[in-house]
This record gives structure tokens, C-alpha cells and sequence, in this order.
């Protein structure tokens, strides 16, 4: 009884304070705040973010520092992320979480594959893994250059000389111009990579995760889907046998191959149903 | 309908997705109830739908699901598991429930559960099990409709449980399972605003046990009819306090969150273990035994 | 009739004897409340009337105390302590509650608090507080026979506590306190036996908490009379809830078991805090604020 | 909250099997079971032990063993203790507890006095506590000479130069005949005592807290009152401004003062008036 009790109460909703915004690019916001439960997360946890009399929503925790910083990106797509981005420091949110399972930390020769603000999981990996890895080849994608996120910060990890940045964008106004997926092939063709790890858009993850698959390179993913509960409960968030909120967000190879046939191709709406992705 | 053991699924546990479902009768259920489902799609609230109390969790989904047409695969793909399929039912008459609960039926559904004690939904669920006199209308209706079990989950948001239960009863309700959520809320103090976007909800998980035993307790006392205790249970000693209070199976729900969903085949082996311990040749030899004393 | 601060005993909890109600006092309880006296003495259950579940406790003492001709003396005692002392009073005809409060009142009582919810006794308590015709006639003739302000403390278990509070508030009440507990029960799974001496008692404390907060907003979006809130207050945070759903003053019971009687002045000084720290200049600014939103 | 959860869980009733059954006097019959946390009750504390579908009863606690077991000693006096009498070895009794505070362990020179089953938690402090006396005398009263309990336990623990046991019956029976009282007044006139343990009927408290007044000697009572709820909350065992339950049910000299009005002369009933003792 007592477990469980500590369980339902880590996990509980409490206020804070906004402490730092930061404009990342023209639709996405980092927000800084204190929570000491969430700053012991692992790269690849969620929480769940609540707007007071708005609405809860789920975001990757992008930064959790040792003082109890916690840090998310937000990208303005709705009524809820609009309404955060409105709010100014010093406002109050409320928080629950940490969500979900996490990235496992593989040293070796290691390839990141990032979209948009599936970025955030990706580069908080990459931040804790760097020192530990053989190689380490991080590709990300977005629609135009000043989409293209955390790029000072990427750049400091991905100095080195066994390091590698590649950026795509779809309009060519930086790097390479189309999709994250594209140098992928060739990458893949000409190096031997012991892990691919992959954040972004689904149809993106599902590009990524055939092309490893048919290179049989390992790969983790970390998956979107409709959260309401995040403690595994109500079923909002399911794909295939799995729940993405508790058995996720990261899902290896092996179980993406299990949901193939919703993987990057349908999810649950709002009311069950599957719809189209 | 015969159960390998005396565990279900709650209605509207995971219970949007006959894979899922799969999941759970894996994990060792005996029978699985779906999400409550009615004639059209309802997409819910908006969050937060769920607060997580220190005993407990408070929630106000708003009955998200498909509508019972889309939801017939599902049920289909259901009952390739093996177990009992109980299909969950609301809606906002009695022709409804007895439209929802006779497609649910042709798809394949073991038995009904009628939900009419949804503590957040307006016009349907408690205002339906609040009332005897509209209960009784519903569960002839229902009855009059379909050919296989009905059962009527009853709400504790009442003076008179006992009462509502023989309403159900003698309406003709093959079975009673009690009890849906606890009428309940949250404040935030530091924003001063209800957390839950529907602002009131229902409690559910070991914060309502003994309000939930106590139901099954008094429904025994005055009805014939066969009872599911649900409420709290998050082990075997929880499970064996409804059979001993009345209950023939009980639910178990919350604490998939607490335990995982092992947790049925936790609680069917602990119930076996006490069975053989205290030797009882059955589930049915302890059913009402505290009544005894 | 005012508080120095927005915490009470409750009713029930150390309130047989004026001493003990002095260390309530003591411990920085802005009010007290006495146990539920009736014309005549009674002796209550046989133990155990007490069960301590995991979230709470189940009691069912039976009503025990020494009548109100004998308590008499502990009203004229308990009067010296300096804040305002409520009879709680209990009777089994409206006639009967009317008595025992104009006793209470010509002994120094500052109010009564009629409890007609004790979920345990027959034919007092929960038998008028679920009626909304049975509770109006009691509070009008209690009303027609004391000057002192009168709090009624209703019961949760019942199908619309709003209903109830406006019959109550209709008939004079000056004041709602609202929760009394929760019907429950506990069953011991090794001797298949029911705990309590009396099987179904009343759930107090945390695990309350979520169920009172609901019935005090229900009762202030419906009534204008005051609410004091109670059940499972444990912390400032609790109390606070309590008030942003629209109580005015709050009883503290069961917290007295889990964190010693200085919980009133540890819940007195973080609400002080509290309002200090969001620039609130009294508790009566905060008064159902969370209906606001 | 994880606290206070801990702390009522803590208490809850468990049942467990009676393991042994010792006849001590005509009387007084010792039960042995298992239960973890009142094995590591210390000598003061009770328990609430129910017998099922019967009474719920407050009990000292006699022995409370590292292996897990404990005793009580129950005195056949009424419903409940005659139907406790009556269980067999393998029979269920519930327990919760333990609960109270307990007697200081206190060195020097001691003195104690005990009547009936009140000597059960003083034999059991005795126990914990002969070794690091200077003085132990231990004075015990009975109706007759049957009626003593323990006597081969406190032989053992009282066989050394610096202890002494006395027993008084009040028919004489055996040892001196009278009140446990009666030796007393000449023993604290010719010796000084460091502090007095004493717990039996009030009324011989009352007299032996009269005498240790009268010759300036520190003095621990356990006191007994109706208990109810045992956790402090519902006041049936009040005493003045103390719960006994909780406050005690072990009192100083001091507290006792306080309390002096009805120390050895009132007690409260079971509808909460006071009456005569
Ligand atoms: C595990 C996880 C991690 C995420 N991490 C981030 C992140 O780091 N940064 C970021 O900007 N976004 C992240 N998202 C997406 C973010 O939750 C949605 O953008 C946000 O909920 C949109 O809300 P809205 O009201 O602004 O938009 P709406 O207009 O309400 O919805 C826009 C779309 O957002 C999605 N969405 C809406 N509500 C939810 C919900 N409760 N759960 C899941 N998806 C929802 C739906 O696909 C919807 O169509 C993450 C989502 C998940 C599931
Ligand atoms: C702290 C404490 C420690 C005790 N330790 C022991 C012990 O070690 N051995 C022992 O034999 N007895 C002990 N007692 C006394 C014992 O609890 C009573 O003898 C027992 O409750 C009597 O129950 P009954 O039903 O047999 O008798 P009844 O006929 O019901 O009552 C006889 C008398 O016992 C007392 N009593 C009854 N119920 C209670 C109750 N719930 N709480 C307190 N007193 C009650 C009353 O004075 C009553 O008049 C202790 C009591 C207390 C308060
Ligand atoms: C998230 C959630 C959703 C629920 N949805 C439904 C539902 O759709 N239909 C229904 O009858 N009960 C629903 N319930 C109530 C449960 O079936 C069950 O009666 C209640 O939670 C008590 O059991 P528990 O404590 O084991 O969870 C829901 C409960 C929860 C927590
Ligand atoms: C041991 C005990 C005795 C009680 N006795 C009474 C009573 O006599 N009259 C009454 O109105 N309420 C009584 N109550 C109910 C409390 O006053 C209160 O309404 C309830 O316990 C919820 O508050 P809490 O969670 O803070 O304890 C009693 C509660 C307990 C635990
Ligand atoms: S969000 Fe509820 S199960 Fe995942
Ligand atoms: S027995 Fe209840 S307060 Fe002591």
C-alpha cells in the first residue's frame, strides 16, 4: 500500500513558477522552470504541462539540471501551446510527471535523426551521451533555416572530430535542401552505425526506421500520440498492444515492427477511432 | 457466462481498443468490460481529464469513444481472445441503450454492462442511476432488445443504493455491478481554479474501497441478483473483502495504473492461495460470507 | 459569531469532556465543536468502533455521551476557553433536537450544529439528513426555540447534497457544515467477519478530502448561507481548498490521529501564509474564488 | 501525506493465530503470537486486541520478543476476556498497536509496585531493566496467594544481592498479609529510591503516588481508562487534559498532579460521564 501511495502522490500536479523564456524560432518557445521530480528525468521522458483553465499537454522534457531546472520546448500549432506561448515569467503552469520509459544510453558508433521539436528529446540525449560515444552523426530536419532548432547548442556538442552535424531543410535555405531522411541513405550505405535514435514527425520515424531496418542498424524511437491520463490508464494513447504514455514514448525496432501497420500511418483520435496520420 | 476466474477489466480502463484488451486478458482477466460506448462519437473533454490525488484519481474523460458502429470491429477483434466480452453502454434514453446494447450484441458481445452512473456526463449515467423508476425503463428496454446478460453498474452518488439495485433487478437485470466512480474534485490552491476541465469528476482507486464494499454489502442484503464489486481493489486481500461482502466477481481498474496490469494475475493467484488455504473448494463457497456472522 | 481563525474542532473528535476540548483551544483551534449530545445517555457500540484503513479511518461509535442534562457542566467549562463553543446535538424526533438545543443554549452554548448525518445511529442522523421534508421541520422548530445561530452538518451520502442544503437553508439554517463521513465498511478476509461491531460505520480523513471539496462547491454555487467545510483536512493546503470551494471556516477531525492536536495551529499559520504571500487581506477574499473561473 | 499514510497503515488491525496458551493463576491466562510491529513494542506500551465478532479490548504488553513474538496476560473479568479465555491454540485474534508512550529506563535505585495484571508491563520493564540498577526492589499485591503472577520470572530477575521481592496478599496467604501498599511506607523511610514504576488498581496507584509525594521520590504510573479509537482521537480515555491512550498511558509524578481531582478516584464511562472508581 505504501508503494503505491508514493506512486499516485510522485506523480501528482503541482504549480511553479516560469522562470526564463526563450524564443528558439518563430513558432517555438523554450520554458524554464524549477521542479525537482522532473529534473530526475532520464533523456526521452515526458510530462504532462498544465495551462490553468486551458488544458494539459504532453512535452519532452528538453533540459533537467541538477539545481531542479527543468526546461521544454514548445512549438505553437493549437489553442494550448498558443496560450502557453502567451504567458509571460513569472506565471504559474502546472506540471506532472516524469512520463514514460526513456532512450537507452548506448555508447558505440551512434546516429541521432531529429525533426522539428522532436529535436528536444533528441538533443538531451545526445547532450548526456556525447562524451560516450565512437562516433556520433546527428541529422535534423526542418521546413526552413530559422526552423531548424537549437543549433548553437548542437553545434558545441558536435564539435569534435568524431562528430557530425547534418542539417536538411525542405526549402534549401540551409543545408541540405529536402527531407532529414535524404542523407540518410547514403549514410547508412557508407557507414556502420550500432544505433540510430529518432525523434520527429512519424512519417519521418517511418522512413528512418526502414531504412534501418533494411540496413539492420538498432533503432529507438520516441512516438506522439494523444495523452490524457500518462499513467497508463485510459487508453487514449494506445498503438497496437502498447500504451505510449507508460510502455513508451521510446519504442525499439523490434516492437515498431509489431505495430508496423500503424506505425506512421494511423493513430486514435480524440474518440478512438483510428484515423489517418 | 462462465469467468476462468472471478477478475475483469473496469469499463473505460484501456478499454478503447480490442489490442489492448488483448493486453489485459494476457495479464490474467477473467472477462473484459469495454469503454462505455454509445450510438455516436463523443470525443471527451478536454484535459486535464485526470487528477491524480494522493489516494486515489479523480477523472472526467466525458465518455470519449468512437460510437458503437465504428466500435463493432473492435468487438469483433475482441472476442478472438478467449474471454467473455462485456460491452459498456450509455446513452441519453432508454431507445439508446437498447439500440447501442442490441449492435453491440449482433457484434459479437458476451453480455452488456449498462453504464448508468457516468458521475460527469450530463443526461446520461447518473441521472439514469440515480432514478429507480427511469432505471427500471432502461434495463426493460435493453432487456426487451437484446438475448444476452444484462448488468446494470450502479453509482454510489445515492441516498439508497439497496433501492436502485432492486429497481435494476426487478427490471431484470441479470447482474449488478457496483460501483462506478465517487463523485468528487480538486483545487488548485496557488492558481485558485478546479484542475479537471469539467471541473467535477469521479474518484476511483483504494481511496473509495470501503465506500465500495459497503455498496456491495447492502446490495446483497436485499437483491438475489449477482453482484461485480468494483472499487479500489489493488490486491487478493481487496478482491476476497467483495466476494465476503457479496460480490460474485469484482473490477479492478485504477490499479493497472498502481501495479501494472499483472496485477490480475496477482490477485487471481492470491485469491486460489487463500481458497486452498482456508479450505474453500470454490469462489462461490465465500460469496456473501461475512453476511454469516 | 466570529472566529479568530477559520479552523474548528470537529464534532465528535475529544469532545466529551471540556478539558479536552481546553488543549484544542490550546493548540489554536479558532472554534470547538462537542460531541453529538442527545436527551439521553447513551453508551454507544461495543468496540471495535474503530477500523484504521490505509487513507482513513471507518468509526462507528455509536453516538456515546453522557446526555445533555449531565453535559450540561462541560458547556459551562468549556466556555471558558475563549472562543465561540458549538453543541452538536443529535435527536430522534424534531421535538427532541429542539430540546436538547435550548439546553445547550441556556448553558452557554454560542451555537448548535444539528447533526442529522451520523451514517451510523438509526433514526437520528442520516435518516433526517437525507430528507429534505423531515430536515426542514427539524430546523424550524430547533430555530423557534434558541436565539443562537444554527449549523446544520449534512450528509454526503445522499443522491443531491444541494437539494438538502437548500431545504436546510430554506428552513433557517444559518450556517451548512458539510461533510459528516462517508458510509463504508471493512471486512477482515482471515476471519470472513465484518470489523466494526456495528459492520457499516463512517469513512473519515485524506481519503475523504476529494469527495467533501466536491459537496461544498455543489453547495455554494446553490446556497447563500455559509459553509464550513470538513472532512480529510490534514494540511493548510487542504483548508485552503476548502475555502477557494466556498466554505468560510473549516473542522479538522481525523488529522488530530495522524498529526497531533498542533495540526490547528500548523493549518492556521500556513493559511495566514498563504494570503500574506498572494496579497489577500482577509480569508473572505478567498470564499469561493474557484467558482470564479 | 507518504507520512501520515505510513503512520495509519501502520496500525492496522491484523489477525494472526494464537500460538500458545499458558495458565498463569486461576484467573490470568498468558497468549503468545506473532506480530512484527508489537514485537518491538517497549515496556508501557498495549495493544488493542480483538477478539472477532466479540470486543476489541486494550492489553499491556507482557513480552515483546526479536523473533517477533509477544505476550499479554489477560485477567478473566467480564464478555470479552471470558471469550478470549475460551480460544484455543491456532485460533485468530486481531491486534493493532502498539500504541502509547512508554516508562522511562531509568537506572539507580528503583523501586516497583505492581497488583494484579498491572504487573505484566512492569515485570516487563523489570526485565529490560535489572541490569543497569543499582537497587531493584520489586513489591507485588494479590487478593491470595494464587493469585501472584510471575513469581518464577521475578525469582530469576530479583535472585541477585542488590534486588528484593515482595509479596503481600490480602489474606495473607502469603508473604505480608495486607495491601501491596502496606510494606511501602517503611521502605521509602528507610530507603531512598531514585524512582517508582508502578501500574494495578488506581486506587493503589493513588496511595503509592501519595507516599512517593510524601517522600520526594519520582514516580511513573500506567494508568488504565476506556479505550475506544486508542490513536487519540475520539476521548473516551480522558483523563483531565490527557489522553491515555496516547498522552500515556504512562504518566509522571507531575502529569499526575495535574490530574489529581480523578487520579485514583473517577474515571469516565462508556457514555462519557465521570464516575467513581
Ligand atoms: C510524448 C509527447 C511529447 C511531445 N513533446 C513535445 C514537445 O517537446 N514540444 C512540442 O511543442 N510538442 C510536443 N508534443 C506535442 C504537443 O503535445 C502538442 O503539440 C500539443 O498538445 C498541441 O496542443 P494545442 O492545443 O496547442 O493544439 P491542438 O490544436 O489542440 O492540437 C494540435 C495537434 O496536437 C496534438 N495534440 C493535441 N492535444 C494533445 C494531447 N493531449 N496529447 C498529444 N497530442 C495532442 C494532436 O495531434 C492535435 O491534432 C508532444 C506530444 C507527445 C505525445
Ligand atoms: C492501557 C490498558 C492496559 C490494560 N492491560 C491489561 C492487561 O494487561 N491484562 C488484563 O487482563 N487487562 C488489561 N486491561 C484491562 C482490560 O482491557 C479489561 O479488563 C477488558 O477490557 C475487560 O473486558 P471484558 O469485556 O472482559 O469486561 P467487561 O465486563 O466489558 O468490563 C469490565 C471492566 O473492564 C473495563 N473495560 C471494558 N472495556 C474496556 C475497554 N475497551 N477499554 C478499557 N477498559 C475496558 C471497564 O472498567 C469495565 O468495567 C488494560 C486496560 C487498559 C486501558
Ligand atoms: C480513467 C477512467 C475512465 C473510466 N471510464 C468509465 C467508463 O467509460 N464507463 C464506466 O462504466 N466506468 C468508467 N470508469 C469507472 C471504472 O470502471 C470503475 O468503476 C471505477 O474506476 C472504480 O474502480 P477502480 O477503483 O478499480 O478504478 C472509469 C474510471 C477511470 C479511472
Ligand atoms: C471517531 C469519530 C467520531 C465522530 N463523531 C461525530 C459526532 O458525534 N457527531 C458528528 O456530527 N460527527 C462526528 N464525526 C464526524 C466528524 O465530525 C467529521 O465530520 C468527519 O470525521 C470528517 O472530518 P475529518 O476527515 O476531518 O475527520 C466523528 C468522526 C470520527 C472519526
Ligand atoms: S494517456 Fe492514458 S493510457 Fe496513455
Ligand atoms: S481511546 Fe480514543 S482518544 Fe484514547
Amino acid at each position: 500500500m505504501k508503494l503505491w501511495a508514493y506512486h499516485i502522490a510522485a506523480n501528482k500536479l503541482r504549480t511553479t513558477h516560469i522562470l526564463n523564456i526563450e524564443t528558439e524560432s518563430p513558432t517555438v518557445k523554450i520554458f524554464t522552470f524549477e521542479d525537482k521530480q522532473c529534473a530526475r528525468a532520464k533523456p526521452g521522458q515526458f510530462l504532462m504541462l498544465w495551462i490553468p483553465s486551458i488544458d494539459e499537454i504532453p512535452l519532452s522534457i528538453l533540459d533537467a539540471k541538477e539545481n531542479g531546472m527543468v526546461s521544454v520546448a514548445v512549438k505553437k500549432v493549437g489553442e494550448a501551446t498558443s496560450a502557453f506561448h502567451k504567458k509571460k515569467v513569472g506565471e504559474l503552469i502546472g506540471v506532472r510527471g516524469p512520463f514514460g520509459n526513456c532512450f537507452t544510453l548506448k555508447g558505440g558508433r551512434i546516429l541521432m535523426v531529429s525533426g522539428g521539436t522532436g529535436t528536444a528529446p533528441i538533443l538531451f540525449l545526445a547532450e548526456r551521451l556525447a562524451s560516450k560515444t565512437a562516433k556520433l552523426v546527428f541529422v535534423m530536419g526542418a521546413k526552413t533555416r530559422e526552423e531548424l532548432l537549437f543549433m548553437n547548442r548542437l553545434r558545441r556538442i558536435l564539435g569534435g572530430e568524431k562528430t557530425q552535424l547534418i542539417a536538411a531543410t525542405e526549402d534549401g535555405s540551409y543545408g541540405i535542401k529536402g527531407l532529414a531522411t535524404k542523407p540518410l541513405e547514403r549514410l547508412l550505405e557508407k557507414e556502420r552505425f550500432d544505433m540510430i535514435y529518432t525523434c520527429g514527425p512519424e512519417q519521418m520515424m517511418r522512413k528512418v526506421f526502414d531504412l534501418a531496418e533494411k540496413h539492420g542498424v538498432a533503432l529507438e524511437a520516441s512516438l506522439e500520440r494523444l495523452m490524457r491520463c500518462a499513467i497508463g490508464l485510459c487508453g487514449s494513447c494506445v498503438i497496437g498492444r502498447y500504451r505510449v504514455c507508460k510502455d513508451g514514448p521510446v519504442f525499439t525496432a523490434k516492437q515498431l515492427r509489431e505495430v508496423k501497420s500503424e506505425f506512421g500511418i494511423s493513430k486514435r483520435d480524440f474518440n478512438g477511432r483510428k484515423i489517418a496520420l | 457466462m462462465r469467468l476462468g476466474n472471478p477478475t475483469m477489466l473496469a469499463s473505460g480502463i484501456l478499454g478503447l481498443s480490442a489490442e489492448s484488451l488483448g493486453n489485459i486478458v494476457m495479464a490474467g482477466a477473467g472477462a473484459i468490460v469495454t469503454k462505455s460506448v454509445g450510438l455516436k462519437p463523443r470525443n471527451g473533454y478536454a484535459n486535464p481529464t485526470i487528477v491524480q490525488t494522493s489516494y486515489g484519481l479523480i477523472n472526467a474523460m466525458g465518455l470519449p469513444n468512437p460510437g458503437i458502429t465504428e466500435f463493432v470491429k473492435e468487438i469483433h477483434e475482441a472476442k478472438s481472445f478467449g474471454v467473455p466480452v462485456i460491452v459498456s453502454v450509455y446513452g441519453f434514453s432508454a431507445e439508446e441503450y437498447a439500440t447501442v446494447a442490441k449492435k453491440a450484441v449482433d457484434a459479437g458481445a458476451d453480455a452488456v454492462e449498462l453504464n448508468v452512473s457516468c458521475p460527469h456526463v450530463e443526461e446520461t449515467g447518473s441521472e439514469i442511476g440515480q432514478n429507480p423508476k427511469i432505471l427500471a425503463e432502461v434495463v426493460r428496454k435493453v432487456k426487451a432488445s437484446v438475448e444476452k446478460p444484462v448488468f446494470v453498474k450502479l453509482s454510489p452518488n445515492v441516498t439508497n443504493i439497496a433501492e436502485i439495485a432492486e429497481a435494476a433487478a426487478k427490471a431484470g437485470a441479470d447482474a449488478l455491478t457496483a460501483i462506478n466512480t465517487v463523485k468528487a474534485m480538486a483545487i488548485d490552491t496557488e492558481t485558485t481554479v478546479p484542475i479537471l476541465s469539467n471541473k467535477k469528476g469521479g474518484l476511483s482507486g483504494p481511496a473509495i474501497k470501503p465506500v465500495a464494499v459497503r455498496c456491495v454489502y447492502e446490495i446483497y442484503e436485499r437483491v438475489k441478483v449477482p453482484i461485480i464489486g468494483c472499487g479500489g481493489i489493488t490486491n487478493w486481500r481487496d478482491a476476497v473483502e467483495f466476494l465476503l461482502a457479496g460480490a460474485t466477481a469484482v473490477q479492478i481498474g485504477t490499479a493497472i495504473a498502481l501495479k501494472g496490469p499483472n496485477v490480475f494475475k496477482k490477485i487471481k493467484r492470491g485469491i486460489n492461495a487463500y481458497l486452498r488455504r482456508k479450505g474453500f473448494k470454490s469462489v462461490n463457497e465465500i460469496v456473501g460470507l461475512s453476511h454469516c456472522s
